[in-house]
């Protein structure tokens, strides 16, 4: 058996088959235990992928034997394996920092459950990454947002509940959004696998119903990915969900939506509706541009680390379908290398929030203060993650935006407009997060501040400095040596931006 | 013929749908709901999809109702606000939106039942020409549901798994829940001829749920529409029985590993075909010939299905009960 | 459906019996003035419908084993709908539903 | 018979409307789950509506002349899939539902950011 | 012909009966409603089984016979723990006020 051939199911099968012994398991250190080495295994198998890949290769795999249009196909290219990696490298990185949290957070009896809802959200995310085939893209999207329902309900606060409902009500409209879309194409072309769409798009009788199918999935997929005005589910479920699952799916569950817009857009509809790169492009732009500001404006505001960090998610989204609108090779990869610099960054932010909770409870700013002069490891990771979120040269943060830029230098006078915009949100994002700074570093510890609800095990407090400091460290690293994952997403900007010209 | 029953189903779809978006009666709105479930599998059933009709029926008119008169047991059944003036304009302004696009588009959809449409001329007759030669077995729908897109249904039976492990983690394991209640739980006890009747039909739901697990392959039917048939005879159980009686015949542990076997045999039939060299899935190599590795592999994971729907709607309706203390 | 035998003759009538049975039952359901009369329409006409029509189905099948089916349908029908009914009026009685004829008129529409 | 043959498709739209409609303007809980369901069943509905053909029959072979036209059978795939994802997600949303009247003591939405916002 | 005709009657005593299930008033006339609809839908289904000449209709017919039952059973448990609180909800759609004296509850 040559498993070469086989990573492409590999990756999704290894964490899916896992998730049952979970809860088979009584012990909730093993369940622990499993979910770790399941993550591991995936981001092995996501590692090797992209090694495969990176020069532009794709590989493919028909499930069951069945060959491409009547079976279901997967397909691991550039783009997938930028995502797999990032999906479980954080699953593994915020499982590992997150004993501690977890222990805090969550009752023992409902540890096991809620191991395997993360295995299976993890599972589902990597199986949307991988698939080929527009129905199968749907099973697996519904598979992990169940799941991240379960692990964003396990949260203690009651919000959590409110919350979670919203995401689940708005979620099931854009996951069903996205089947009307899929159904109209299947009606006019006749088949599902993605590849096949591709080519028989152009010859359907008739463009309408094509276009409307583009207008539901867009909308569907940016429901889910919590594109600007749609984005009202995400800084609330981000903010009481348990702190471990804010950082593991903040870091990559929009993505993956996104993911899946670029890839039915770029490929699907851009190079067969004539003038659809027009109408992509002016729809999201205005959108990417407000939401940008408006994200921003909001982080600032806020009064509570998870908040704004949730909310600098909005802001951060807005790049990247920025970098998406302009249709352009260099605007693709902006776009693509963000996904990855920002799910470095905001996992960071958020793994940092759960630090701060586990020795204060909270994670609000009236709480914080001081934090600089008690744990002076913790907050000095912030300040270069924070770096990373408003773009200082040196950081990951940095090559995105420059990437940016540089995109919209080709867009001629709109493109001045573009970076005007950017630059303005930048100081935006310098407030936001000089306010955290400046709380950490410059406030005295308040009186009678709580602190310290729980023993952290000197084991688990190890392991979690250490993942936070790997964190900050790769913030540093892909700053200055940015080649690998730039290479992975400028091979996939020029496969999806190469079909449309 | 059909067509014109159909749209008179579809009438009736249409105002009962309207009905139960209006009602401020919580209770009416799920009573109502049943309605449509029974009435959209009629129409299912009118349009050739009997197996969808099956599944409609047992989930919507039996689970679902089931459920959600489970989760009313503890709450208000009366809508009491009416909700922002603007927001309902809002609301009304996306929907009519929506719908004029759509409606815009079916002027140039493909003709209801068109047989040159490409929808029926690009990969479905290949399935119903090569159903019969790969697998051998007369329900295509089940052919193409277990093999040609089984990674699918692998995915179907994790979301099922997911929704089972979700609410038992949301609401809590139900024998603790139990354990703070009082005990006068006894089921339907006092209404003699139901439960007479009912006990005496138990057998039969699970023997039909049974004919429909194993006879998917022929008639309409499989593991999906089995499982929920004898999780609805177990249900039908704990209802004249009360609770306690349910969960000493099976046991939650029991049901934990219901859930997790039944997944772990789907997806373990897919690795066993990868370890005998074929592709994830690949039943052919699982026997000496390909159709009959395909109808044991389509078998098997039936079966998978079956176990794992038992036991996760059986649980989910436990947790829910144990909250309401049914 | 061969109507041209004396058997399919037959299927028809006991058929059209059927449906008048059940057509004239959701009438008495619709009209009549409160819940137990109502119930008394629909439930008999519930059991007089199916036996009517499914027995007129079972003498035009072509296969025993279709017949068979039928019978099955039918036997269910006739034990799961008085039994229904009989729980749904008594679980109304219980209640404090009264007979709406016996006293007062607030029913009558 | 342009109308019989859109027919299908309208009732569709019409169902979609009415479920979303559901999910978007009412304010129970439990009413937004029965919307979304409702939601999910016009779904179901089209994709079936697309798989029909015209003189056509259950696709289950065998029981029938081999001469027989059979209705589309992948739309009928899907949706047994896409029925079981529905039910998942309605079971698992009415178990948020029941957490909520717990911790709120209300199914109300306008009542529950009342709370929130008192907090 | 015959067979139409007996699945148009079905047809329109299920719409007889959708009417009913609408306008109540009371919730066990809706429930009464759903009982009757769900027999008229096992007529019917066993009626197109003949209609279209596929007798593995039947098997839904059965099905449909089976799990109906169920769907009373999980209403009269409803009823059981939630007397009390129908009594005062009976004021339906209809605005049409309950007739019922609080203090019948005590009968059971």
């Amino acid at each position: 058996m040559n498993l070469i051939e086989h990573l492409p199911v590999l990756q999704v099968i290894l964490p899916l088959l896992s998730a049952p012994f979970c809860i088979l398991m009584r012990g909730h250190m093993l369940a622990w235990a499993i979910a770790v080495v399941a993550s591991g295994a995936a981001f092995a198998v996501s590692l090797s992928a992209a090694s495969i890949v990176a020069d532009g290769a794709t590989l493919t795999y028909a499930v069951g034997g069945w060959a491409a249009p009547y079976g279901i196909a997967l397909e691991v290219d550039a783009f997938s394996a930028l995502m797999t990696m990032i999906i479980s490298g954080a699953s593994l990185l915020a499982l590992i920092a997150g004993m501690a949290s977890i222990r805090q957070q969550l009752p023992e009896e409902k540890q096991s459950l809620f191991f395997a809802a993360w295995l299976l959200a993890m599972a589902g995310l990597l199986g949307i990454s991988v698939a080929a085939d527009a129905f199968n893209i749907f099973v697996f999207m519904e598979i992990s947002s169940l799941a991240s329902y379960v692990i964003i309900a396990a949260g203690p606060h009651r919000k959590a509940l409110g919350a979670v409902f919203k995401y689940l009500a708005m979620g099931t409209i854009g996951a069903t959004f996205y089947l009307i879309g899929v159904g109209l194409i299947y009606l006019m072309t006749g088949t599902l696998n993605l590849d096949d769409i591709a080519l028989r798009v152009a010859n359907v009788s008739d463009p309408h119903p094509v276009l409307l199918a583009a207008g539901f999935i867009t909308i569907g997929l940016a429901l889910k990915a919590a594109v600007f005005p749609l984005h009202v589910w995400m800084p609330a479920a981000y903010n009481y969900a348990p702190h471990v699952v804010s950082a593991f799916i903040a870091a990559c569950a929009t993505k993956v939506s996104l993911y899946v817009l670029f890839r039915f857009d770029f490929t699907v509809f851009q190079p067969n509706l004539s003038g659809h790169e027009f109408q992509f492009g002016h729809f999201m732009m205005p959108l990417a541009l407000i939401g940008i500001l408006f994200g921003a404006i909001v982080a600032a505001l806020a009064k509570d680390l998870k908040r704004l960090l949730a909310w600098s998610s909005v802001s951060q989204i807005g790049y990247i379908v920025l970098g998406a609108s302009m249709t352009s090779e260099a605007g693709m990869t902006s776009a693509i290398i963000h996904m990855f610099n920002h799910a470095l960054a905001k996992g960071g932010g958020f793994l940092i929030a759960m630090g701060a909770a586990l020795y204060y409870t909270t994670t609000r700013f009236s709480n914080l203060a001081g934090l600089g002069k008690e744990h002076p490891w913790l907050s000095g990771a912030f300040v270069v993650i924070g770096c990373s979120l408003i773009g200082v040269p040196g950081t990951a943060g940095f090559i995105s935006k420059w990437m940016l830029v540089n995109a919209a230098l080709e867009q001629g006078g709109l493109g001045i407009f573009i970076i005007a915009v950017v630059v303005f949100s930048s100081l935006l994002a310098v407030i936001y997060v000089w306010k955290v700074v400046e709380l950490f570093y410059f406030e005295p510890r308040p009186e009678g501040a709580s602190s310290n609800a729980v023993v952290v095990k000197t084991p688990e407090k190890l392991l979690f400095m250490m993942v936070v400091m790997l964190v900050a460290a790769a913030n540093v690293w892909f700053g200055i040596f940015p080649g690998e994952p730039l290479a992975l997403a400028s091979q996939a900007a020029s496969m999806l931006t190469g079909g449309a010209l | 013929m059909v067509e014109i029953l159909n749209i008179f189903i579809m009438l009736m779809l249409v105002i009962t749908a309207l009905a139960m978006v209006s009602s401020r009666h919580l209770f009416v709105t799920v009573m109502l709901s049943g309605i449509f479930s029974l009435l959209i599998a009629a129409s299912f059933l009118l349009l050739d999809a009997a197996d969808v009709a099956l599944t409609e029926a047992a989930v919507g008119a039996g689970i679902s109702t089931v459920l959600f008169l489970g989760a009313l047991a503890l709450m208000d059944v009366e809508e009491t606000t009416r909700g922002v003036r603007r927001i309902r304009m809002v609301s009304l302004i996306v929907v009519a939106v929506t719908t004029i696009f759509i409606v815009h588009a079916t002027f140039y959809m493909p003709a209801f039942g068109d047989i040159n449409a490409p929808i029926h001329q690009h990969v479905a007759p290949w399935y119903i020409q090569h159903v019969p030669i790969h697998m051998d077995i007369p329900n295509i729908v089940t052919g193409i549901l277990g093999s040609y897109r089984g990674y699918d249904t692998l995915g179907e039976v994790f979301v099922v798994f997911t929704a089972g492990i979700g609410v038992l983690s949301i609401l809590g394991d139900p024998i603790k829940n139990r354990q703070h209640r009082p005990a006068h739980n006894r089921g339907l006890r006092h209404y003699l001829i139901p439960r007479l009747v009912g006990r005496m039909l138990i057998p039969f739901i699970i023997l039909f749920g049974l004919y429909v697990q194993f006879h998917g392959e022929y008639s309409p039917g499989g593991g999906f529409q089995a499982g929920a048939l004898v999780a609805a005879a177990i249900i039908l159980y704990a209802l004249l029985e009360g609770e306690d009686k349910a969960l000493q015949v099976i046991p939650m542990r029991v049901l934990y590993i219901m859930m997790a076997s039944g997944a772990l045999l789907y997806g373990g039939v897919g690795v066993a075909a990868l370890l005998m060299g074929g592709n994830f899935l690949d039943y052919s190599v699982l026997a000496s010939t390909p159709v009959a590795g395909q109808q044991w592999g389509i078998l098997l994971i039936e079966m998978g299905v079956g176990l794992t729907v038992t036991g996760v709607l059986i649980t989910i309706f436990h947790a829910f009960a144990a909250r309401s203390n049914l | 459906m061969d109507v041209a035998t004396t058997l399919g003759w037959l299927a028809a009538i006991l058929m059209l019996i059927g449906a008048f049975f059940t057509f004239v039952g959701g009438l008495g359901a619709l009209r009549m003035p409160d819940f137990y009369t109502r119930m008394h329409a629909a439930s008999l006409t519930d059991s007089a419908g199916p036996i009517f029509i499914l027995i007129g189905l079972m003498l035009i099948s072509e296969t025993w084993l279709v017949a068979i089916k039928v019978f099955t349908i039918l036997v269910f029908l006739l034990i799961t709908g008085p039994t229904a009914s009989n729980a749904l009026a008594s679980a109304s009685l219980l209640a404090g539903n009264k007979p709406g004829l016996a006293n007062d008129q607030s029913e009558a529409e | 018979m342009l109308w019989v043959e859109l027919y299908h498709y309208w009732v569709f739209a019409i169902l979609l409307m009415i479920g979303l409609f559901g999910v978007i303007a009412k304010r129970n809980l439990v009413k937004k789950l029965v919307g979304l369901s409702l939601f999910q069943s016009a779904v179901f509905l089209f994709y079936i509506t697309m798989g029909k053909v015209d003189g056509g029959t259950a696709p289950i072979v065998g029981m029938t002349d081999s001469t027989d036209v059979f209705s589309n059978p992948l739309p009928q795939v899907l949706i047994l899939t896409a029925i079981v994802v529905g039910i998942s997600t309605t079971a698992l949303g009415l178990s948020i539902v029941v957490r909520i009247k717990e911790a709120y003591g209300s199914i109300e939405e306008d009542v529950i950011h009342e709370k929130d916002r008192a907090e | 012909m015959i067979i139409q005709v007996v699945a148009f009657a079905l047809i329109v005593t299920m719409m007889l009966g959708l009417v009913r299930a609408i306008k109540g008033p009371k919730v066990y006339d809706r429930v009464l409603a759903v009982n009757m609809m769900g027999t008229k839908t096992v007529l019917l289904l066993a009626v197109l089984a003949f209609i279209d000449d596929r007798p593995d209709y039947l098997d839904l017919a059965l099905a449909y016979a089976l799990i109906n039952f169920i769907g009373v059973f999980a209403v009269l448990e409803f009823f059981r723990t939630r007397e009390s609180q129908l009594v005062i909800a009976e004021t339906d759609d209809t605005g049409e006020a309950s007739d019922e004296a609080p203090g019948n509850e005590g009968g059971k």
